[in-house]
């Protein structure tokens, strides 16, 4: 139950970092209010499994501070922040039952037997473990020993926070939908700070709340799924969320709009004027927010492969050099060959330098 | 390379792997093995490529019975799941591992190939690196490059992009379909993943418990699974499967909820069916003659960008609703959710299918 | 893992085959002829059957050896078992210079030949000139005289025992913690563990295989030990430290009794074999212990 | 603050260790008539001339260069056999493979004491006496097994699937093994060479046995010499210092490997 801020946080795991590259986490403030539902976001080895390790005091950052509630807790162990944590790979005791794995974090900490009882059975239940509470942990497939370590970070009902280093990776595709829901349930019915690390955007988006962007150790956004997936401020973002992700056209900017390979896009006049000093231009558009059509006004372009995922249909175009998909409902007919792209103005964005103009 | 495999069984002390397969894998076509973890994928890639023998049953390359032929008698290429690469050696002798010694070629020749594939493959910068000083994808790059510069006649892919981020597993896709678009080479592919079936096309078996339960295009399977578990190894999300009575009158799925049959299930025999609807098509909306409504309340509503997956719960059973935009729903909403009926598998007791919506089911038009 | 299934594998091991029985078989084989014949010289011998077993096997300076050797390999266990891994505890599990520093010095001991290592010991036990024996005796005030006193004789066999053997137990024990991945100490410590806990729960299960091993060696090596305290105190004072090898060389060298030493040898060597195998059983169970 | 704590006990334990080779070190330092006068903790007047004696008299130095040969060939002997039968236990199941195991494994707990009798006469009917190669020889009867053994665990540790992919990609055996297989387990090769030559080099009885003055080893060189001339402890002490050198000589080379290398194989 806490408030978790981050005041200049940097990490190295060098002994004298000397270049801003020899720093896994660069400085950085942030803050995780109670009770959210958080997702970090980026690549391997951007930094967020560091980040993690900071939260939970595995780690002790190579300078800033780390504050819940206000408290300075850079020096506090695990079990003075009184954080949990999920690993990517199941961690169970072989040698214990899994009610004894689940049992561990409460007994360590003294809490009755009673109690303990309880609250396993109120885990188990959850994580469909019930039928195997007397059996020996050791002998469980993985993605049972992984709900058996799930199970440990959610037993203990007074925790500051709960993280999840990508807890989900050894499990098969349908179980993931049943655990993801199952940690959404548990939000909300114990409100308690949830962060999960991930480097599926499908993922993050889906649980959190609020989702930490990261690449090269630095966090590039932070916001609500929808902020991200409408307005992501740097191209990164833009390319790392979304299934495609956003196309980026370089563009030219001309009386009243812009120019991308000698085709005409409207842009509002607005934008135009934030723009006209920039370097780097590029129209960053959603696949999603894309019209595709016979023929009629709008960006004429080749149509080349179409895949069709059941669910939806994507379309490779071509301008000019440039790519675009557009993504349509598996039903509408997709003309042949050539056809024409309606952007929809209100999701069309203009970078510059990879940085969001508007 | 056209392979076959007649009643191919495989047991490992007593446990059967495999039973009685049958597969019929054209020249130069690609083929997806779907199917969950445990499936036997990997017990019939291994069979394929000649490293393990079945116990019975005849394997044919182009008709020519190969069954007990060892790998290296075979002209097969592999790619694992893990990144298998040789550790001592550079990327380029890596790459260039399978072109000297299975194929014996000289100097020059290795050296064209290996830059070509290299190249191809976004990893000609790294050649003098060693795979330990890679990262995971550009690892598993290497491991493709040193399958396809052999050209085999026969490529098996063990999932191979499954421990790799989720963008970079994207990219591969694609670079992977191009790469395979026109080649003479038969690939098989196997994966855990509809979607990744769909995306590559091509021919799909769908895979459980050591069975093959049904193989053909992607998307007719997609379409018309035989049966329930098929229909369930071929949905992402889970396909919402849900208990129904059928008579002439119309088709219950609870005290509140009935419908009339849609055309592709009049012919069906009154009786305790069960109906399965993907959850993109569950909508707010319904088709003014067939729409089928349900009150259900809401347990979940995630939200991933321009999407909204809700899970709400009627009576004893839940759905999963894929709606297109996004709609804040909150925790226990009563909503109206239309079905459409037009888009029902109905599978019988026995979990096989019965009927199916036809390809234009309800749609605008054909694709 | 699933193991192909090959007949020609034979081939490999072929070599390991022959060398081991050249070694093994031909002299075991003589050793049986031995033990069933009565020899005078080497023309005149005549067949025993098993009457030298039954008298060894009846033997009582035979049956004490066993009994001493029985009580100082599981001695050997207790003692160097638990401190073995105890230090390994204290070793820390990463470090650079400092880690190879300490491992070439617990290692060092298992370098010197058995017979310097008697010899360090009987200069390091003299009461004289030795600075252990010194100590005891000048500074304790203890009259030491192990060569006379059978329990100063057993104690002072045992020390160098334990600081002879005792590092390879670091060894393996040491070996077992560095392989424990990180995520489980993070996990305990997430879960508030015990320090000793971690390592009842962790260390310990994670070190059941490397144990066993240790557990397999050490009894082994000690059951078969000869050199050591041969020089130290060549069996005595009496018996009291006449060990199974001990006695058998004594039977064969110094009384020159090659059939009652060659049933010995059998009766020795299926008694090793016998543990062998229990300890090679457990080994397995162990190791499928740890798949599961 | 718990760690140094835990430090504090190691170094303990690192000083109780040494003290008795320190003290043999000490009085290698010294004369007889110096060490048997008093007992001191440090050599007042450091003396070197043990250390001449032994290496200036072709009856001590012999002994070092005997006991190296014989265990360098051991060595070699034992890693040449070893590693394809290792390989095939791990990699093969055949017709009593688990048999044969154990009954390698059984070797290694054979007592030398049971077999000398019988290894000194087959070695004379072969003629092979006090040779080099009779004594390593004899020492693979337990050195063998060990390296089988400790090979065995590390080659299980390498993914099968490196093994398929080079059949796939055209290799013999026999080359995947030299050019693949050996260099992925170098560290095992490191190890067990270590242990092979550990027990090779400590071993006394087998040596002792098979060798007469060819071959003798040092540390039978120092037994002999010990019940001939009386007890010259400065002499005795200053041997025994340099049987410790090739071994530590050794431990440094392989340091790295039994750190790393231990934790990834069976031992």
């Amino acid at each position: 139950m806490a408030l978790i801020e981050f005041e200049n946080v940097a990490h190295s795991y060098l002994r004298s970092p000397a270049r801003m590259e020899d720093y896994a986490l660069r400085p950085m403030n942030l803050a995780w209010q109670h009770g959210g539902a958080y997702a970090l976001l980026g690549p391997s080895g951007s930094g967020k499994t560091t980040l993690l390790n900071i939260i939970s005091g595995l780690l002790r950052p190579s300078a800033g501070r780390v504050l819940f509630d206000g408290r300075d807790v850079t020096d506090s162990s695990t079990v003075q922040r009184n954080i949990a944590q999920v690993f990517q790979f199941p961690v169970i005791y072989d040698t214990m039952t899994v009610f004894d794995n689940l049992a561990f974090p409460l007994r360590n900490r003294g809490v009755a037997s009673a109690e303990v009882r309880s609250r396993v059975s109120e885990v188990a239940e959850m994580l469909e473990l019930t039928d195997d509470l007397r059996r020996r942990a050791s002998g469980l497939a993985a993605d049972e020993k992984q709900k058996v370590s799930l199970g440990r970070g959610l037993v203990r009902s007074d925790v500051s926070a709960i993280l999840f280093d990508e807890p989900l990776t050894v499990v098969d595709p349908y179980l993931k939908w049943r655990l993801r829901r199952k940690l959404k349930e548990i939000h909300k019915r114990y409100s308690v700070t949830l962060i999960y690390v991930t480097h599926d955007q499908g993922e993050a988006l889906t649980f959190a709340d609020r989702v930490v962007v990261m690449h090269d150790g630095s966090v590039l956004q932070e916001g609500t799924p929808q902020e991200l997936f409408d307005t992501p401020t740097h191209r990164f973002v833009g390319y790392f969320i979304g299934s495609p992700g956003m196309n980026f056209l370089p563009c030219r900017l001309s009386a009243d709009g812009a120019e991308v390979a000698g085709q005409f896009i409207p842009l509002a006049a607005a934008l135009r004027s934030k723009a006209a000093q920039a370097t780097g231009l590029e129209i960053g558009i959603r696949p999603e927010a894309i019209g595709l059509k016979g023929s009629g006004k709008g960006l004429a372009v080749e149509i080349g492969d179409v895949v069709n995922l059941g669910t939806r249909k994507v379309a490779t175009c071509r301008l000019g050099e440039h790519e675009i998909k557009v993504v349509v409902p598996p039903e509408q007919p997709i003309p042949s060959e050539r056809g024409v792209l309606e952007f929809n103005p209100a999701m069309t964005r203009l970078y510059a330098d990879g940085r969001l103009v508007g | 390379m056209r392979l076959t495999l007649e009643n191919v069984t495989k047991t490992v002390r007593e446990q059967p792997y495999l039973y009685d397969v049958n597969l019929d894998l054209v020249s130069g076509s690609f083929n997806v093995l779907l199917g969950p973890t445990q499936a036997g994928k990997t017990s019939l890639l291994r069979l394929m490529a000649g490293l393990d023998f079945p116990n019975s049953g005849t394997i044919r390359e182009d008709g020519t019975d190969v069954t007990l032929l060892g790998v290296r008698k075979r002209n097969v290429a592999m790619v694992y799941q893990e990144f298998v690469n040789y550790p001592s050696f550079t990327v380029y002798e890596n790459i260039a591992a399978p072109l000297r010694r299975a194929k014996r070629l000289a100097a020059p020749q290795v050296d064209a190939r290996v830059r070509a594939t290299a190249q191809m493959m976004h990893i000609d910068h790294l050649l003098q690196r060693l795979p330990s000083e890679l990262s995971g994808g550009q690892q598993q790059r290497v491991a493709l490059a040193r399958a396809l510069v052999k050209e085999a006649p026969l490529l098996l892919l063990d999932e191979p992009l499954v421990n790799l981020d989720y963008k970079l597993r994207e990219e591969l896709r694609r670079e992977l379909r191009e790469i395979f678009r026109h080649g003479a080479t038969t690939v098989v592919y196997a994966t855990t993943e509809p979607q990744e079936a769909l995306l590559f096309g091509g021919n799909t078996v769908v895979l459980d418990a050591g069975r093959v339960l049904q193989s053909g295009p992607a998307l007719d399977i997609y379409h018309c699974p035989a049966t329930i578990r098929a229909s369930q190894v071929f949905s992402d999300p889970p396909i919402n499967l849900i208990r129904a009575n059928i008579d002439p009158q119309g088709c219950r799925l609870s005290p509140s909820v009935a419908f009339p049959l849609a055309p592709h299930m009049r012919a069906l025999r009154p009786g305790d069916y069960r109906v399965g609807v993907r959850a993109d098509h569950i909508g707010l909306t319904g088709h003014a003659e067939y729409g089928c409504l349900i009150r259900a309340k809401v347990e979940l509503a995630e939200i991933n960008g321009s999407e909204t997956y809700v899970h709400a719960g009627h009576g004893d059973f839940q759905m999963i609703a894929l709606l297109q935009g996004v709609h804040e729903f909150g925790l226990g909403d009563e909503i109206d959710l239309y079905l459409d009926p037009r888009r029902l598998f109905v599978f019988d007791g026995a979990g096989d299918l019965v009927a199916a919506p036809g390809e234009n089911a309800g749609g605008t038009g054909a694709h | 893992m699933q193991k192909w299934q090959n007949q020609r594998a034979w081939f490999l091991v072929i070599p390991v085959v022959v060398l081991v029985a050249f070694n093994a078989l031909i002299p075991l084989m003589t050793v049986v002829n031995y033990s069933v014949q009565d020899i005078f010289d080497p023309t005149h011998r005549i067949f025993v059957g098993t009457e030298w077993y039954q008298e060894m096997l009846l033997n009582s300076r035979l049956q004490h050896a066993l009994l001493r050797q029985l009580i100082f390999s599981g001695l050997v266990l207790l003692i160097e078992l638990p401190l073995g891994v105890a230090i390994a505890l204290t070793m820390p599990r990463r470090g650079g210079w400092a880690i190879s520093a300490t491992l070439v010095i617990i290692a060092l001991p298992l370098l010197i030949p058995w017979n310097v290592i008697g010899t360090i010991w009987v200069i390091f036990l003299r009461p004289d000139v030795g600075l252990l024996g010194h100590f005891i005796d000048h500074t304790l005030g203890i009259h030491f005289d192990y060569p006379t006193v059978p329990l100063q004789a057993w104690i002072s066999v045992m020390m160098m025992e334990v600081w002879h053997w005792t590092p390879l137990v670091v060894l393996l024990a040491y070996a077992g913690l560095r392989s424990i991945p990180d995520a489980y100490y993070q996990a305990a410590s997430i879960d508030a563990a015990s320090r000793w806990a971690v390592f009842r729960y962790i260390e310990l299960p994670k070190m059941r295989g490397v144990l066993t091993i240790a557990v397999l060696l050490r009894f082994m090596d000690s059951f078969l030990i000869y050199t050591e305290p041969f020089v130290l105190t060549g069996g005595g004072p009496g018996d009291a430290t006449t060990f199974l090898s001990i006695y058998l060389v004594k039977l064969a060298v110094g009384e020159f009794d090659v059939g009652k030493a060659a049933a010995f040898s059998i009766i020795y060597f299926l008694i090793v074999l016998l543990f062998s195998y229990v300890f090679y059983q457990v080994l397995l169970r162990a190791q499928r212990g740890e798949v599961r | 603050m718990k760690d140094r704590g835990r430090f504090i006990w190691l170094l303990v334990y690192l000083l109780v260790l040494l003290l008795p080779i320190y003290w043999m070190l000490n009085m290698s330092l010294r004369d007889n008539n110096d060490i048997m006068s008093r007992l001191a903790f440090f050599p007042d007047h450091p003396v070197l001339h043990n250390y001449i004696e032994i290496l200036t008299d072709p009856s001590w130095y012999w002994g070092y260069i005997n006991s190296f040969a014989y265990v360098s060939i051991n060595t070699a002997i034992c890693l040449v056999v070893a590693l394809p039968a290792a390989y095939a236990f791990s990699r093969y199941r055949f017709l009593g493979d688990k048999h044969l195991f154990f009954w390698l494994l059984t070797n290694r707990m054979a007592p030398a004491a049971v077999f000398l009798l019988p290894v000194f006469q087959l070695y004379s009917a072969l003629g092979l006496l006090d040779t080099y190669i009779a004594v390593a020889l004899a020492h693979t009867l337990f050195n063998v097994p060990l390296a089988v053994w400790i090979l065995e665990g590390f080659m299980s540790g390498v993914p099968r699937e490196i093994d398929e992919t080079a059949f796939i990609d055209g290799y013999s055996l026999p080359r995947f093994f030299l050019v693949v297989f050996i260099p992925l387990i170098r560290a095992g090769v490191g190890v067990t060479a270590f242990f092979c030559f550990m027990f090779s080099w400590v071993e006394l009885l087998f040596a002792r046995t098979l060798t007469v003055t060819n071959a003798k080893p040092i540390a039978v060189v120092m037994t002999r010499t010990v019940s001939a001339s009386g007890l010259d402890w400065g002499l005795l002490a200053a041997a025994g210092m340099l049987t410790i050198v090739p071994g530590a000589l050794v431990i440094y080379f392989v340091r790295n490997y039994i750190a790393k290398g231990f934790a990834l194989g069976r031992v």
